[in-house]
């Protein structure tokens, strides 16, 4: 359930913004079995985005929408907004959507505003040149979770005296992707206030984009180059990163004492389900069931009784391990 | 009498063109058959579809009395059937030894046992008398050599038909020689063989019987110790051609110096020094591989020089590239018509307008109605058997695509020509018309060097002849004195070996 | 008779809807057409106006692309590199916006960039005799390398408007004649032409059917191989502008894979890839048939999952089709 | 004398060296020798036995995909389908072994499953002429969905110890001679014997070469092209599934772009995309080059943006250098 207490739920911005329709709200009651609502999504085919469109689908069928259109943008600005085109001509009610760029925010809203359709920003912001946020947001932050994996990952590293010559930190990067840049930035923020004289000498960094293998080589490329180093700490901004380190670990043998923690779930959840402990030893969940009902229901709320939207709506970050992880998955543990 | 292959009414018919019509004969064993008729009449179709190339649309055919069907040549190859086709097939980057075992290579438990294989090759080559290497990839011998190549392919193959498609088409005397006298030992070994191609001499020297074809239909089959030149010619054109070389426009004003190449050499050709005047046909001979396209090449801007200089006109001369050639006046008819001288996916109409479209253009816009206007003239004047201008020029036969590249360059009307092998492929008709047609530009004030490797045909036409051996000229002969012993002589002169000799 | 036949084949338009009915391109034409009343009758938004102005949108760029990888596959080349250029071009004309330089020469440099770009790569493939295919694969590498670089991996924000009209101009204030769709039409028809009358577009055919007769028949094949690729490279910096004035952005990891969408487009449309054989018009039926796809099947709300499936099975049906149809045909003579 | 030479090019070793110092392949062998040099200057590690291992682990994968694409490109095709089918074939096995299939059973079924492939992909080629790039880029396209379909878009774990071992079991307990890196290097081999010496390899290059002598001296195309990408397909699924191995899960997701390194190995190695040319050791030389230069930078921690124009750049290079050192070889000629 969604935790308005742990999220950092700021007053509702200035209504000036477009997209908030909460009070140019003219006809918001509109009949339930007319509404469609169609959802967005940067990349349609990663696990995340499915189980974040088939929570939200499955809230507004339950609200009495009549259907969900789940739509896949790919990553391409392009197909993006062909999609919203789409989505618009077909006469959608209402609109989620996760840009492939957040620099696609202020065409998306001004064509939302124009067709007179309401949107949510699911997962990343929708936010103007300033960087203000110009719609409501139900999502993820990227640098609080970030921070979370930081302060995690110092802790573990103190309480188990990973702080010698022998040892180093590694953030594995994805440069290339935007929303994962913060990431990066929260751990290094976080574990530079446990560790506030951390050599520079022994932190390191190595970008892949995206897939294990990718991580496994860039991963291996610094460990094989510093050879001195006995045990790392590794840091990376999604699950596949953390797999291909931990793997390339193992191929290093130094993988007993060593420390890997990721972004996800999805890929921890099977790491933690084997019956031998790895390097990989936890990760910051992020729900995206969560971030998919109450974007749905925030919607659905204003569609059907002009309830106002909620400005902002963060997805709080938890800290799984092997001992804990299906107690707070729950189904996605599966 | 029953035949040992029998052809009975075959006909086969491509979009538009009757190609065979009704065709029944026969071929015995230990008997060359020579196939006579003019370009596209439908010979080399009749062979494929032997060979299984091509499914004829009816009609039967026939071995040691059983009727025969073949899907591919795959099948015509285990039936004992071994065409070579007029245009050489052969993978370029495999050495010698492994394209004459092409298709059946000697292997050792799966293996190719290339000790075997090269030793094997070695003992054709060595059979045919050839001074080239098993290991060497075909891609780096001379055309002729390639062609043999193609020959010791299918000779290899052990078959009891074998097809010979316009075999010496690349060839020059020497490798004629050593040509025919295997076909005769295969004769004598009892195999069915059959003969194609456009020079009478070689049908009265090598085959037994002659079938001639029209229009893709059988015109007759003669015994050839039974027949002379001028009923075969009359037979397959409909008319009599006379003498050739008696009758061309002879032109008796020779000009100017056009072109002037002092001390010439490139990577292959050796300090060549000539003149060509005005008017002035001069005859290129020499065996294989003699220089004699390089020398061409390099007039063409081709091939660069490495040194030397020429003029034209006069004025220096030294083209980068054929169309800094072209556009100084000078004009090349390549040898190879499907390497160097057709897109073959291409219509007949934009490969006969491609060397003078600009001239068919109107500020870079091609004008259709006067290309259209220019290929149809082209067609009736070249005499190109095809169903229209718009046919790819793959479908043409090989003698109608060489009249295409003919007409290219002719159309360009320069200052300069040169024709290297023009007539390779072509039928007796057909080449004196060409000769005309050569002469008459003569008679217009044109240069022109016509480098090929038929003697009579280089006598008949030339007012001078060079020859070349191994990348020098070895001999400028007047026509008047010009004989076929005396040509021969100087194109076997070892000319370096006699300079080494000086030298040392 | 022969002549008479070459002599009524004219070139006015009725000609011209006759050839295309008996052409190549008739099974695509056939195609085309099932595509679009089959999606029209599961979804009546599909043959709308409004989507079709969506539909053409969407093609602009892939439409440029598609151009001139057809032209390059018919001169025997490909690029593989567009994709990459195309973001770069997108995020170069970002910047330079930002630091002030007014639209007209913002695009004027980008453009010139791209010609540059294309002229390098048929340095590498006339002169260092490089296939095209791995000079382009090093080039996307490369550009896409710089796209991130200038960008330092952020989008970059366009604000200048006069910039932006690339992205929204209306002419005639006609919503379906933006700037992109009209661009993209006004290439097809340019090049079409250029293609079929042209001296310089004959000779593509020549230099790409056989190369080697080319040079000996006087055509210059350096020439023509820069030309196609500056070409490419000038439709692909123009069409990333348009992208970006669209999206308000230059963006470093746009257009990932937009080479393949243009060179698809192109040899559904009957190019082949070995050289000397397309036609414009065919790289266009190609286009719309891929695009009219696409767009149906996120209508339909296809998942995406069996969207990748949909579109591999329609391009290997399309062909197939299009096989037993020229197969027929041939038998039919 | 010509004789002799001929009997005296044996195929032993001490000739084989001789051969390859004389041979094309030479500016490719120092381009490696100069890259491996800089790089151990530059960074005292890399030229370790330790990164040997490494390199060679993360190059198993793309040294499978390189061997098969140079077999295809000498045959004068290619196949841009096989990272897709990496992908779904380290889903399927472990969507198998999930079902608690046994991991013999597990593995004949996928490497099953790619050879039914590969017939099908020939089986477009050959009966439906169509080209084998677009048949892949379809196939390319399909194959990725149904990655996607039969794992639901997520990653599937891999438990069986068995399976494991086709990613970590050690020949002789030698860290070295990993199952990867060893069925890597027995493929190099045994492929390269298969394409120098054998009646089918010898084929390989006519068909590529000139595929209408080949028809005539009665060689079966289509035998050739549907061995050809069975072999790729099989090679490729076998690699998916030691990729998965190694990463103990199949992901839909995987291997973007991986016919891309294979095709790129190949062509840097001196294999030809117009068929009919090149050799195994010279598609090894450029995977080594290629490998070798990635981890170098890697171990330089070179920015990312900036790594991918360093690889645009080196491809490049190498190639500018392979010519300038071709052309003078014919000069000195
Ligand atoms: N594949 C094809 N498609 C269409 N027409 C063809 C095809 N092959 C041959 N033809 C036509 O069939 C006729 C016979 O051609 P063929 O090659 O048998 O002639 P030929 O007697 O060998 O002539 P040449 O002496 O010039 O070689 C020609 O008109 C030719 O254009
Ligand atoms: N690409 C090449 N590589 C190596 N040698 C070549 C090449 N091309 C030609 N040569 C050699 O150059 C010499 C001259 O060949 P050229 O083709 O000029 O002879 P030619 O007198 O025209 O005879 P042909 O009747 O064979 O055409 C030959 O020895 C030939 O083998
Ligand atoms: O792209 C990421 C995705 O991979 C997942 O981690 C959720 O957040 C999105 O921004
Ligand atoms: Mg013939
Ligand atoms: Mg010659």
């Amino acid at each position: 359930q969604p935790s308005e207490s742990s999220s950092v739920a700021e007053p509702a911005a200035p209504s000036s913004s477009a997209a908030a329709p909460s009070e140019s709200s003219s006809e918001p009651a509109a009949p339930a079995e007319d509404i469609i609502i169609a959802g967005i999504y940067k990349a349609g085919d990663q696990q995340w985005f499915i189980g974040e469109g088939e929570a939200a689908k499955q809230k507004c069928i339950e609200m009495g929408a009549k259907d969900f259109m789940f739509i896949d943008a790919k990553m391409n600005p392009d197909t993006y907004l062909q999609a919203l085109d789409n989505a618009i001509t077909q006469g959608v009610s209402g609109i989620l959507v996760c840009v492939p760029d957040q620099k696609l925010s202020q065409v998306t809203v001004d064509k939302c505003k124009e067709a007179g359709i309401p949107v949510i920003a699911a997962d990343d912001q929708l936010l103007d040149e300033s960087g203000e946020m110009i719609a409501p947001w139900v999502g993820i932050d990227g640098f609080a979770i970030g921070q979370a994996v930081g302060e995690w990952t110092a802790n573990y590293a103190k309480e188990n005296n990973m702080t010698g010559e022998d040892t180093a930190v590694l953030y594995l990067t994805m440069d290339q992707v935007s929303s994962c840049v913060p990431r990066t930035e929260g751990q290094i923020e976080s574990w530079g206030k446990v560790f506030p004289d951390w050599p520079a000498e022994r932190t390191f960094r190595s970008d892949y984009n995206g897939e294990q293998d990718k991580a496994y080589n860039a991963a291996a490329g610094v460990f094989t180059a510093n050879p001195s180093i006995k045990k790392w700490i590794v840091m990376t901004p999604n699950d596949e990163g953390a797999a291909g380190a931990t793997r390339a670990l193992e191929a290093a043998g130094l993988d007993k004492e060593s420390v890997v923690c990721g972004i996800g779930g999805y890929l921890a959840k099977l790491e933690f389900a084997k019956e031998e402990e790895s390097a990989f030893k936890a990760t910051a969940f992020i729900n995206y069931v969560d971030v998919g009902a109450y974007s749905a229901e925030n919607m659905m709320n204003y569609l059907l009784n002009g309830t106002e939207i909620p400005w902002e709506f963060k997805t709080p970050a938890v800290m799984i391990t092997k001992e804990n992880y299906k107690e707070i998955m729950k189904d996605q543990a599966e | 009498m029953s035949e040992y292959l029998r052809f009975e009414k075959i006909c086969m018919e491509f979009p538009g063109v009757k190609a065979l019509d009704d065709m029944s004969f026969g071929v015995n064993k230990g008997e060359i058959v020579a196939f006579l008729g003019e370009n596209g009449a439908g010979k080399s179709t009749l062979l494929k579809i032997l060979n299984g190339d091509y499914r004829h649309t009816s009609g039967k055919i026939f071995i040691d009395d059983k009727e025969v069907e073949f899907h591919s040549p795959n099948e015509a190859i285990k039936a004992g059937i071994s065409v070579i086709y007029q245009e050489r097939q052969l993978a370029p980057y495999l050495s010698v030894a492994e394209n004459i075992f092409m298709g059946n290579p000697i292997t050792r438990g799966g293996f190719i046992n290339f000790k075997e294989l090269n030793a094997r090759a070695q003992a054709i080559i060595d059979e045919f008398g050839l001074p080239i290497r098993p290991e060497t990839p075909v891609r780096r011998i001379s055309v002729a050599y390639q062609q043999m190549v193609e020959i010791m392919k299918a000779y290899n193959r052990k078959a009891d038909i074998i097809c010979f498609d316009e075999p010496t088409a690349p060839l020059t005397d020497a490798e004629i020689t050593i040509l025919f006298n295997i076909i005769r030992k295969l004769k004598s070994e009892g195999k069915a063989i059959i003969y194609v191609s456009h020079r009478m001499k070689e049908i009265f020297e090598l085959t037994d019987r002659v079938v001639v074809f029209k229009d893709g239909k059988l015109m007759g089959v003669k015994e050839t110790s039974q027949t002379s030149e001028p009923e075969l010619i009359k037979m397959m054109v409909g008319r009599d051609i006379g003498d050739v070389f008696n009758t061309l426009p002879r032109n008796d004003k020779i000009g100017d110096v056009v072109l002037e190449l002092n001390n010439v050499s490139t990577e292959y050709v050796h300090d060549i020094n000539l003149q060509v005047r005005a008017g002035e046909i001069v005859g290129f001979s020499g065996l294989a591989g003699a220089g004699r396209t390089e020398t061409a090449r390099a007039i063409f801007g081709a091939d660069p020089l490495t040194a030397g200089s020429m003029t034209l006109e006069g004025k220096p001369y030294h083209p980068k590239s054929p169309r800094q050639a072209m556009d100084a006046g000078v004009a090349l008819c390549p040898e190879d018509r499907k390497l160097e001288g057709l897109s073959l996916i291409l219509t007949v109409r934009e490969n006969t307008s491609q060397a003078i479209l600009g001239d068919l253009c109107r500020m870079g816009f091609v004008n259709f109605h006067k290309e259209r206007e220019f290929t149809a003239q082209s067609i009736k004047d070249f005499n190109v058997k095809t169903p229209s201008m718009e046919q790819k020029v793959i479908n043409l036969s090989g003698g109608n695509q060489q009249k295409v590249v003919l007409a290219r360059w002719m159309a360009m009307n320069p200052k300069l020509i040169i024709f290297d092998e023009p007539t390779k492929g072509i039928d007796v008709g057909a080449k004196s018309e060409i000769y005309h047609m050569i002469c008459e530009a003569a008679k217009r004030g044109v240069a022109v060097i016509m480098i090929s490797s038929e003697l009579t045909e280089v006598i008949g036409i030339s007012d001078r002849i060079l020859v070349m051996k191994d990348g020098y000229i070895t001999a400028d002969i007047p026509r008047a004195e010009a004989t076929e012993p005396k040509i021969l002589s100087y194109a076997m002169l070892d000319k370096k070996k006699n300079q080494e000799e000086v030298a040392g | 008779m022969e002549q008479s036949t070459a002599k009524r084949r004219g070139f006015n338009f009725k000609q011209t809807l006759k050839n295309i009915l008996r052409s190549e391109s008739i099974s695509l034409v056939l195609a085309f057409v099932v595509i679009v009343a089959v999606f029209s009758i599961l979804n009546k938004n599909y043959f709308t106006s409004r989507n079709l102005i969506s539909v053409l949108t969407s093609a602009s760029l892939t439409g440029l692309i598609t151009v001139g990888e057809a032209l390059l596959l018919i001169g025997n080349h490909m690029d593989l590199s567009v994709g990459s250029t195309a973001a770069f071009s997108g995020v170069m004309a970002a910047l330079l916006l930002q630091q002030g330089l007014p639209a007209g020469v913002t695009i004027l440099t980008v453009v010139a960039a791209g010609a540059v770009l294309g002229a390098v790569i048929a340095f590498c493939v006339t002169q260092l005799k490089m296939s095209s295919f791995i000079a382009t694969v090093a080039m996307q590498s490369i550009m896409r390398g710089f796209a991130f670089i200038i960008s330092n991996g952020e989008g970059v924000l366009i604000t200048n408007s006069t910039f932006l009209k690339m992205g929204n101009f209306k002419f005639f204030g006609l919503s379906f004649l933006t700037f992109p769709i009209f661009f993209m039409l006004l290439v097809f028809v340019l090049f079409g032409i250029i293609l079929k009358r042209t001296r310089f577009g004959r000779e593509i055919y020549i230099v790409g059917g056989n190369p080697v007769a080319a040079r000996l028949a006087g055509i210059s094949i350096k020439f023509t191989t820069y030309m196609l690729f500056i070409i490419m490279n000038v439709l692909t910096a123009i069409g990333g502008m348009i992208l970006a004035a669209r999206m308000n952005t230059g963006q470093p990891q746009a257009c990932v894979g937009l080479e393949f969408d243009g060179i698809t487009a192109a040899i559904l449309g009957g190019v082949s890839n070995q050289g000397g054989v397309g036609s414009i018009f065919g790289a266009f039926l190609g286009l719309a048939i891929l695009q009219g796809f696409n767009n149906g099947l996120i209508m339909l709300n296809v998942q995406s999952f069996w969207q990748n499936v949909a579109k591999g099975a329609l391009l290997l049906l399309a062909l197939t089709f299009d096989y037993i149809r020229q197969k027929n045909r041939q038998k039919a003579k």
